[in-house]
């Protein structure tokens, strides 16, 4: 296993846990208008991933649980505070919010709401380069929850991926639930995994709450992705360790769930492994938390005192051209 | 103690569940967690298998359901927000909507749709969708503005033979209270009166009506015009006898809405009153929608894309003055 | 096997030949406005479904290639007739017309155009039994084509139909082309049929141009769908041995294809099945050649004399109900 | 030798290939089969890799359109039947559409649209989606009526940074034929006057352009009226200045179009002249559009579901009484 790779990712791990528990007392404390997301107990897969990429060649969308994932492919925490503040300065002007954003032309699209939507564009990204002649060593990847695979638009976005044969990595992570939802309203095979075959991709299952294997399966399927193999899917077991939102307790979620291995917190796992290993120390993690800690702080603080969006000076237009000089 | 009228849509579907067999409801979340916006919250205790959880697939929730209606069910299913009905615009579009035109046999299918914005909710949790709807022919759509019509609106939708778009405003889920549910006996495809005047119609539905009403009462305050405000309530079919008697009396109308400004409601409604009744407007017909682009995130963003009663007054006064 | 649903199989199967050939004559004799699309090569499959479900308990929704299912199914030749010919006294009365016929009320729902969009129908209606408590030995079926199954309708209703363990046969007639689209265009698993496994449906394989191992299997299909075991989907390998419809050659179907198995005719091997198996006999199924020719010639004439629709006297509704005594 | 609707296209879609690597065609069927309707025959030989056949997957195909446009690609995509894109109506209105507000990067796609009735289509083979997609901010909808427009607008629907909607009329596609693609350089965006006139306008698009032209011969060798057509080209945005201008020229208006009565073009033409040009009218504006339900298949009914010469003369015959 590499190394850098593993430190990469748990620092995203740290940086992105750190992160997403000031965003839920801002939201708490009234601050954040909307919803706050959280990928709590979910930051090993995404970060596994996240790191595993990289930025300014490969494509990165990320979905609603992914702080640790953009954090680790190299989203700056000031785009996260800028978002869900409604910074004018950040990448989506207040235009959009929260998990709403990214940067298309960083190869980071910015997710629609719709579950299932970004799989096919991520695909048309790779099917881009493919035309340019550019697509070599390149891997696109994103994230679903299990719930996301029940949408359409996630059966013809991976089908579609497949047939093209695109280097995609498409991972889900199953937390159990959707929203409220179980498994079982959600699904009727016995492991989302049987789908893989299905569709023709390679299938890789991983214990999500495990950071070292979930660097070792992500990082293989990504290699592989990006070795030629065509496209992969990635099944993480877990569960997510906050409500679907902030605004949720996740009450129905059952304690004894909760209670059993899928309930394990990535991050603490994390921590262990990483000295068991010998892949960073103690005294060495204490010091990135709070160095992060910091870091947090100043992107909220700076994204605290930015400007909000002015109606009078905002841009209302929908359409980049004009005709006969008008907008449209 | 006091009504919402998100609590209005669950009373009204407690009723349904328990006064007739036939009714069940499908959609996410919706069984024990009672709803993203709780508007089934302990119906799925109280009537066991009758309120089912769905798989995240809007397409499949409205085939599932027009296929429970040809067979004698009355489905109510819950988009979980307008937005996402999108993905399932086919089904409701070109299975529901076309079934009895095609085979005789009517589809009593009643699909809610929460709609409509609030701060900080973005381009994909605000939509406002009832123009998409209403232009489909064998589509019913309404847009309770009441407790009362929200109530009532939804008992009768479902009692109806034929598919209904049911859009229930977010803004209004909690905002708006009423002592009691009380009704006027309206039915679907009846406007209604909600203040009347003399000097300017405003044609307004769902939340608008209330921002139209705010207008309304400024201009009062100002320089003591009565602007009459219309609740079209059923945006397909449209009351045109009461929008025109309205338009008969006062001679000026504003047709408001939340939704885009190209097509939609309130192109229908000026369109319909000037070709039906031309000769009664004593001004050029104004509109007011939001703006032209997505539903904005930033809560003074959103503000500004929307009617307020300042830009609903800007209109009415220029329309007052021509 | 059961000699009788063999012979009821048989039969529809010649029925429906017989009928579209007629049909297709029509078609280019300039007398059906619109399109003719056949079932030519996928009889048996067809066949063998409507054979082995009951009307006026059993729900069936055929698509574009089952005349034979729903001849064996039971609905009249008369039915068929008079939608092409665009009388007015058929089930559409001339509103919809070719395939897109249905009588909803007797168990066959009218198939929209668009792929997948029945799936969910038929589990709606199962639902519906299931909930006023008529489900018991109820069976409800369709049949999509290869193209179909890289629908989202398609996906989400099978789904669905897994979830709520309704007893749901799905029938996958993988004629190795949607239109002109061969199959490596449109999915790259190994074979559809892996797909069943990853909804949690039981799975079933069978060679289309074999009218007895249609019988056998998807016979055995409905009958563990009819008997508790939940959903099941059959993915039967064949050919169309016709065009798309009947505008179209189907000269992108590669002669060596056409010269394989697949491309063998399922009736020319029913004849000899049948009487190899003692089934039936060469007189027999001759006279059954004529009297189905007859019956046939009266269907069309029959609809040829009827009215057409006349606008004027039309019942220009959308909807059913009226309010305050006008139509919507 | 002469030029088909349809050719155009196709010549279009060649030109675009040529002269810029950035375009490739993505739909079912276009590849070696050339397309349902024949529009990309022979551009999968000319342009090896760049005219790729899809899977059944509207929603997909356009999902995979919008990622290779912010990749810097100009997709075309097309729809076999403008119906079948009811399942890619989300990734057009809330991915395609919403993109460049929200993240500022443009997306230059354009969807081909094979739109409208023709005779036993019936009703999923036949319909007419402009009004949908122009309701959304963030899309130009075109509707090219000319052979040449054919040609003309969808280059430059492709040279359009933004999302392009381009809704080809299916009936035209063969019927239609003129002796070489001739263009008179409009842009997208103004629209044409057709057939010059003084008495009435009849604002129209796509192919009821033709049919109001027919019905504006009858007129004049009827009785000597001189109707004047204007073809919108786009409907949205909508040129208002050569629509009013023309109204102002003529004081009568029937916006016409082929799709159906509630919302659409015709609402919105009809409310922008109330709204902007009131003063204009010298009688009540009128509307034509299909009748209230599904497209039917059989061809007398089709052809009494749609505006036609003689029902187009009624109309124009009451407007000029009034
Ligand atoms: C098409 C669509 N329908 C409904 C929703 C509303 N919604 C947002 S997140 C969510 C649950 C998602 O569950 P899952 O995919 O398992 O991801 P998780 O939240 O568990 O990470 C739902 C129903 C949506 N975003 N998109
Ligand atoms: C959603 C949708 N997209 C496109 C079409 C147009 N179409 C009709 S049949 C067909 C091919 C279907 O292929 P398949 O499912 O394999 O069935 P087959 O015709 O081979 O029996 C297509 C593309 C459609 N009916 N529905
Ligand atoms: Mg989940
Ligand atoms: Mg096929």
């Amino acid at each position: 296993m590499d190394r850098e790779y593993v430190r990469d990712m748990f620092r995203a791990m740290l940086k992105a846990r750190l992160l997403e528990s000031k965003l839920s007392s801002l939201y708490k404390a009234g601050k954040i208008v909307g919803g706050v997301y959280l990928g709590k107990g979910q930051e090993a897969v995404s970060a596994a991933l996240g790191a595993s990429l990289v930025k300014g060649r490969d494509i990165f969308a990320p979905l609603i649980r992914d702080q640790a994932g953009r954090t680790a492919f190299g989203e700056p925490l000031i785009d996260c505070t800028r978002t869900y503040l409604g910074s004018v300065l950040g990448p989506m002007k207040g235009r959009d919010g929260n998990i709403h954003r990214g940067r298309p032309l960083d190869g980071m699209p910015a997710m629609i709401s719709h579950l299932g939507a970004q799989v096919p564009l991520v695909g048309g990204m790779l099917m881009a380069r493919r035309l340019k002649g550019c697509l070599d060593g390149v891997v696109g990847a994103t994230c679903v929850g299990d719930g996301a695979t029940s949408t359409g638009a996630f059966h013809e976005g991976v089908n579609m991926v497949a047939v093209e044969r695109l280097p995609m990595v498409v991972v889900v992570s199953n937390n159990q639930f959707a929203y409220s939802t179980p498994n079982d309203r959600q699904f009727a095979c016995e492991d989302l995994l049987d789908r893989a075959k299905g569709y023709g991709l390679g299938g890789h299952a991983v214990d999500g709450t495990d950071p070292l294997a979930c660097a070792r399966v992500i990082g293989r399927a990504v290699a592989l992705a990006r070795g030629g193999a065509g496209p992969q899917m990635v099944v993480a077991r877990l569960l997510r360790l906050s409500g679907h939102g902030e605004h949720d307790d996740g009450s129905y979620v059952p304690g004894d769930l909760r209670g059993s291995s899928l309930g394990r917190d990535c991050l603490e796992n994390g921590i262990v492994q990483m000295i068991d290993a010998g892949f960073s120390t103690v005294e060495e993690i204490e010091a990135w938390q709070l160095e992060y800690a910091d870091e947090v702080q100043a992107a909220v603080a700076q994204a605290q005192q930015e400007p909000t969006p002015d109606p009078w000076h905002e841009d209302w237009r929908a359409c980049s051209v004009e005709l006969g000089g008008k907008a449209i | 103690m006091s009504v919402t009228y998100v609590d209005a849509i669950r009373e009204a579907q407690e009723t349904l569940l328990r006064e007739d067999p036939r009714v069940f409801l499908y959609g996410q979340d919706i069984s024990k967690f009672g709803g993203a916006f709780k508007a089934t919250k302990g119906l799925a205790e109280a009537f066991p298998g009758r309120v089912l959880d769905s798989p995240i697939s809007e397409d499949a929730m409205i085939g599932m359901a027009v296929g429970a209606a040809i067979e004698g069910m009355r489905p109510i299913v819950e988009m979980q927000f307008a937005d996402f009905s999108s993905v399932a615009f086919n089904q409701i579009v070109n299975q529901a909507a076309t079934h009895y035109y095609r085979t005789g046999v009517p589809v009593p299918l009643t699909v809610r749709l929460p709609s409509g914005g609030t701060p900080g909710s973005g381009p994909f949790h605000s939509q406002s969708m009832e123009a998409i709807y209403a232009h489909y022919p064998g589509l019913v759509v309404v847009t309770p503005a009441t407790v009362a019509d929200a109530y009532h609106m939804l008992i009768d939708a479902v009692a109806m033979d034929d598919p209904v778009v049911y859009c229930e405003h977010k803004f209004l889920y909690r905002w708006l209270k009423a002592p009691r549910i009380n009704g006027d006996g309206l039915p679907i495809g009846k406007a209604r009166i909600t203040r009347p005047g003399k000097h300017a119609t405003v044609v307004a539905y769902s939340a608008m009506v209330h921002e139209a009403v705010r207008a309304a009462e400024r201009l009062r305050d100002e320089g003591g015009w009565e602007i009459e405000v219309v609740d079209l309530r059923s945006v397909k079919p449209l009351d045109m006898d009461t929008v025109l008697a309205s338009v008969s009396r006062t001679g000026r109308l504003l047709a408001l809405g939340e939704a885009f400004p190209w097509g939609g409601v309130t192109a229908e409604v000026v369109a319909r009153v000037c070709a039906e009744g031309f000769h009664l407007l004593d001004a050029p017909p104004r509109r007011l929608n939001s703006r032209d682009t997505p539903v904005p995130y930033h809560p003074k963003l959103w503000a500004a894309h929307r009617p307020t009663p300042e830009s609903i007054c800007i209109a009415l006064r220029e329309l007052l003055s021509f």
